[in-house]
């Protein structure tokens, strides 16, 4: 196998006692977080976002599983992006309160990874937990036609994950999860929403906090 | 004096724990500092909800012994308990020790609030106790 | 004046077929499969007359009549376009080229799209029809 | 030589347009949706060998539709030979779709088969293998199959596999390229035969 050949490190083979430090020069704990990499085509994640859903949509049966997938692919992304956003950005206050998180989400979160802030950020009338973000194109969805026999299936549910892994990272359990609406009868093209509803613990630190 | 750092997650979760210096892991006083940084959590949680800054500063004390906290973006917390004798390298250090973290949670393979294993954090966690305590 | 669209995959199967105008050519949806698949074997053939061989030369780019204009555009990976039109008509070539660019985003990005099927994409249909209207309006 | 170091920097100007005038994401949103996908896929097939096999198929299905958004917006008229073809990926592909410019080198005698070295790798930005994975996983082998795929459909049927990576200890990033064949144009005609 010439696989074999080539790809045999010239070091240990026994993977527990390998020190990591040989590896130093590559490793990600010694680069700066900082330093900011180029921005990369929109071709380059739309390809890969759209085959991330072809692979969740092979395993799954209905689609109500496949949005759950994409909200889990989504969810890692946003517990990461919050904890990369406060060092590149340099920024030097946490959020605390509800309505600031969300508003920080809707502008620089959406910002760092978007290159826009979402369109809207409402408080469901009548209920104390719940806010939507309003987005009229989400980036994901640039280039997807849903086919009818999909439903209301919206990919921006991979949003939906990124949203509540950023906010499940700081502190702020909810569940979240995107939806079409249509705003006007006149516009044929919905926008999206993302629905989101916090935790009764969050909002009883929420209550302490504003008491 | 010996210094023991703890990575706590946001559900009181023990991730990390370091001692510097390495050697003091195994004195008597390593179970009674590990005793003091888990009392303070409770103490802890009205702090990291009040405040809006990462460092917290000394959050409590017991005896000679200073408790220092850092909550990070994701409310995690890196706790340090030492005799208060040094607060600005402890400063540096809490920082220096959230980028590592930070940056370990960048890691598809690192799952935050999991404990961590990597022994280059490890021994970058060590590096930075051994520049910022001797 | 634009009349209609074919959009023919590498292996001679018409994966669309649009049309823009009133006064189009009405064909049964069967002639216009027979129609895609004869014109890609006469490209084929077009091919093989070249003096010399060439794995890119593309067959017909052009065939003029009384009454229309048909223009094809193909990709080094078999898929084709081609438009008919009124004979006037200008700027077909970059139509077909703003298509092949539109089919890129709008139909292969899309993960509800299998390869070399028919194209049933609401946006490529949107953006298809942006296109046309931007050709008309430069044209007129 | 001359006109192939003409050639070269007509490709490095065209991967520089191309990157230059699309339209960008975050590279941070890439690095982190790549290393969700990779982890999606090891919680379905565990076994590293399966996962780079499915790494690799799942880039084939990428590589087979990237090449026409590649053909529409790159500006390069045709992949002729192989040679030029690897050229073509590591100057113009790389750079417009990963923001890298690539080297090819270590071609065989019989000049068909060759690396493609890159130094960075966006994809794997945030990485560092556990334990397990890290002497059996090919953290970025989805490139594998798109290059695959992209000049499959181009008619150029080739194998590649990363034979370095720096998430493995190595100094470099390489991926082997192997020629097969071209495949020919079937004549309609012989069908009937």
């Amino acid at each position: 196998m010439e696989l074999r050949r080539f790809t045999q490190p010239n070091k240990p083979t026994n993977t527990t006692t390998v020190s990591n430090s040989e590896i130093a020069k590559w490793n990600i704990l010694d680069r700066p977080l900082t330093r900011s990499r180029d921005e990369l085509a929109l071709s380059t994640f739309s390809f890969l976002f759209a085959e991330a859903v072809q692979y969740l949509q092979t395993r799954v049966q209905q689609v109500s599983e496949l949005e759950d997938k994409l909200n889990q692919l989504g969810y890692r992304v946003g517990q990461r992006a919050l904890e990369l956003l406060y060092f590149r950005e340099r920024i030097n206050k946490r959020e605390i309160r509800i309505v600031s998180i969300l508003g920080f989400i809707r502008v620089q979160l959406w910002k760092f990874l978007f290159k826009k802030s979402a369109d809207y950020l409402k408080k469901v009338t009548d209920r104390e937990d719940e806010y939507y973000i309003e987005e009229e194109e989400p980036l994901v969805n640039r280039f997807i036609s849903v086919p009818k026999d999909f439903g209301q299936l919206n990919c921006a549910a991979f949003m939906a994950g990124i949203i509540r892994g950023a906010l499940d990272s700081a502190g702020f359990t909810a569940s979240v999860s995107a939806h079409y609406i249509h705003r006007a009868e006149s516009s044929r093209r919905a926008v999206s929403i993302f629905m989101i509803r916090l935790e009764e613990s969050v909002m009883n630190r929420e209550r302490r906090l504003a008491g | 004096m010996a210094i023991t750092f703890v990575i706590v997650s946001s559900k009181d979760q023990l991730l990390f724990e370091a001692t510097f210096p390495p050697a003091s892991q195994t004195d008597e006083t390593a179970h009674l500092r590990e005793f003091i940084l888990f009392a303070s959590l409770d103490l802890l949680e009205p702090i990291v909800w009040s405040s809006r800054d990462f460092y917290l500063k000394a959050i409590d004390r017991f005896n000679d012994q200073i408790i220092y906290g850092l909550v990070t973006a994701s409310s995690c917390r890196l706790l340090l308990v030492s005799d208060g004798k040094n607060e600005e390298a402890v400063k540096n250090f809490l920082q220096d020790a959230y980028e590592l973290y930070a940056k370990l949670t960048m890691n598809p393979f690192y799952d935050p609030g999991t404990p961590i294993l990597s022994t280059s954090f490890q021994e970058r966690v060590q590096k930075l106790g051994k520049k910022y305590f001797g | 004046m634009l009349y209609t669209l074919f959009v023919v995959n590498k292996a001679g199967g018409l994966i669309y077929q649009q049309n823009f105008s009133e006064t189009a050519a009405k064909l049964s949806s069967n002639d216009y499969l027979r129609l895609a698949s004869t014109f890609h074997s006469i490209q084929a053939i077009s091919r093989q007359l070249s003096p010399v061989h060439s794995r890119f030369g593309f067959g017909i780019e052009r065939i003029e009549t009384d009454t229309f204009v048909l223009q094809a555009f193909q990709s080094q990976t078999g898929v084709k376009f081609v438009v008919t039109a009124s004979p006037e008509t200008k700027n077909l070539k970059n139509f077909l080229r703003r298509l092949y660019e539109l089919y890129a985003d709008y139909v292969l990005k899309n993960p509800f799209y299998e390869l070399d099927m028919p194209i049933r994409c609401e946006l490529w249909e949107t953006m298809l029809q942006r296109a046309v209207e931007d050709h008309q309006r430069a044209s007129s | 030589m001359s006109s192939s170091t003409s050639r070269s920097s007509t490709w490095n100007k065209l991967g520089d347009a191309a990157y230059a005038k699309s339209e960008k994401v975050s590279a941070d949103l890439v690095a982190l949706t790549y290393g969700s996908f990779v982890r999606e896929i090891i919680k379905d097939y565990e076994e590293p060998d399966q996962v780079n096999k499915e790494l690799e198929k799942l880039g084939y299905n990428i590589g087979i539709r990237l090449i026409e958004d590649f053909l529409a917006k790159s500006g390069v008229g045709n992949c002729s030979s192989f040679e030029e073809s690897a050229e073509i990926i590591s100057r113009v592909a790389f750079k417009m779709f990963l923001g890298i410019r690539a080297t090819v080198s270590n071609w065989n005698n019989e000049y068909n088969s060759c690396s493609i070295i890159f130094e960075e790798n966006p994809l794997a930005e945030y990485v560092e293998l556990p334990p397990e994975y890290s002497n059996a996983l090919l953290y970025s082998n989805m490139l594998c199959g798109v290059i695959r795929g992209a000049l499959e459909m181009v008619q150029i049927i080739v194998e590649c596999e990363f034979v370095k990576d720096q998430l493995r200890g190595d100094d470099t990033n390489e991926i082997r390229i192997r020629f097969k064949e071209i495949l020919q144009e079937q004549v309609p005609w012989n069908d009937e035969e």
